[in-house]
């Protein structure tokens, strides 16, 4: 495969139009780019923040090879992938997808996939903050998101 | 055998460590065997183990899926509950 | 209807992060954010240009009623599209969409309508400029983008 | 009754011309009977009408998919080729 997924675990903030440039820029060949951004969401003012728990080393490994993937099967020219962790508050970005393919379809599939695949199959943990002060629970996983994978099988 | 657990999330804050060295008994040949020795180790490592069916396992960082799955001569076995990322 | 999409037709590029931003900022409701953006493709170097025309008013009027739809029957928080006019170079941006919600398929799904939607009737018309100098030819309507919008028929 | 007819992309081209006021005959009271009278304003219109099943009509910019339709009151009818956006 000569397409390299291009995957980072890392504490900052990222800026899309940044990571937007880095597959377009000095190409023509690329007709259509998916962004998927990721947000921590406040639940009616009653979070602080979600802090975000990972396994180094196996959390990268496993978003590539889901990524590749993705460029086989949906004839990718370019993905990348940015997942925080840490403690991010209510409004701040947790997780970016970006595909780019000639056309419109696959940019969409690649990163609607690698989204579904990363909810579930990433070795990543959420643990609530309350808005009281209090820590909350670690959030459950979601049978939802186990549903969403099966939209996938062939 | 020596080898290194990880624990995450939940079953870090449990167990109170984030990982540990241990000499695996000679018994422990899967991670159901795991599972059952596990619950010889005192009270919270019982309390977590009620949750065994759904708690998840890696093995020197692959995921795997059946318990029934030989550890072999594994460096690193990561435990924890089900992923939530994205 | 509360929500209001935002669609402007212009000339100049647009600035992805500044538009996510204007959807995002100073809210904790919004959880997934979904960025499509359309570039002119080079066509192998064969193509100097893109030159777009559109009907004004109608251009306008026509993307607001399906960006409407498309809030409606997803559940949406914010929608917004960017359709530039005149000529556009390969590489250079052509089309903006932007969705957010809450969770992720809708704005996923939000997106992907507004775009097929947009190809098909959005008045709208391309016309080749050639790398050799000469004028080329008007870029036909394709089936394929017909086809994409039987995927929303309920 | 004077009508505001407006063209675009290639039919713009071949018409020379992006819009025009025209008094439409009598007889016109549908697209359809608008497409026949074009037939008979001369070489270049004759020929845009040869694509006549596919051309596009907007009337008062909004998209109007049967060629029966009635003109009725329009101020404005747009006439294109199938539109290629995004």
């Amino acid at each position: 495969m000569s397409i390299k997924p291009d995957i980072r675990i890392q504490q900052e903030d990222f800026d899309i139009n940044a990571e937007i440039k880095k597959l377009t820029q000095g190409r023509t060949d690329v007709g259509a780019v998916v962004t998927f951004s990721g947000l921590c969401r406040g639940e009616g003012d009653t979070l602080s923040a979600l802090e975000l728990e990972h396994y180094p080393g196996m959390a990268e490994a496993e978003i590539i090879r889901i990524a590749e993937q993705g460029i086989e099967r949906f004839g990718l020219l370019g993905i990348s992938a940015i997942h925080r962790y840490g403690k991010i508050e209510p409004g701040e970005n947790i997780v970016l997808v970006i595909a780019t393919s000639p056309h419109r379809q696959a940019s969409f599939d690649g990163a609607n996939f690698l989204m579904d695949f990363l909810k579930t199959r990433a070795p990543f943990w959420k643990k609530e903050h309350l808005a009281t002060g209090k820590e909350g629970d670690w959030v459950d996983a979601k049978d939802a998101d186990d549903d969403a994978l099966h939209k996938w099988e062939e | 055998m020596t080898v290194k657990l990880v624990y995450f999330a939940w079953l870090r804050e449990r167990f109170g460590m984030g990982e540990e060295q241990i000499d695996l008994p000679v018994t422990v040949k899967t991670i159901s065997d795991l599972f059952d020795w596990f619950e010889t180790r005192g009270e919270e490592f019982e309390a977590v183990m009620e949750h065994r069916k759904i708690i998840q396992v890696a093995i020197d960082q692959e995921h795997v899926q059946d318990q029934a799955t030989l550890i072999g001569d594994a460096k690193e076995i990561a435990i924890f509950p089900p992923m939530t990322g994205g």
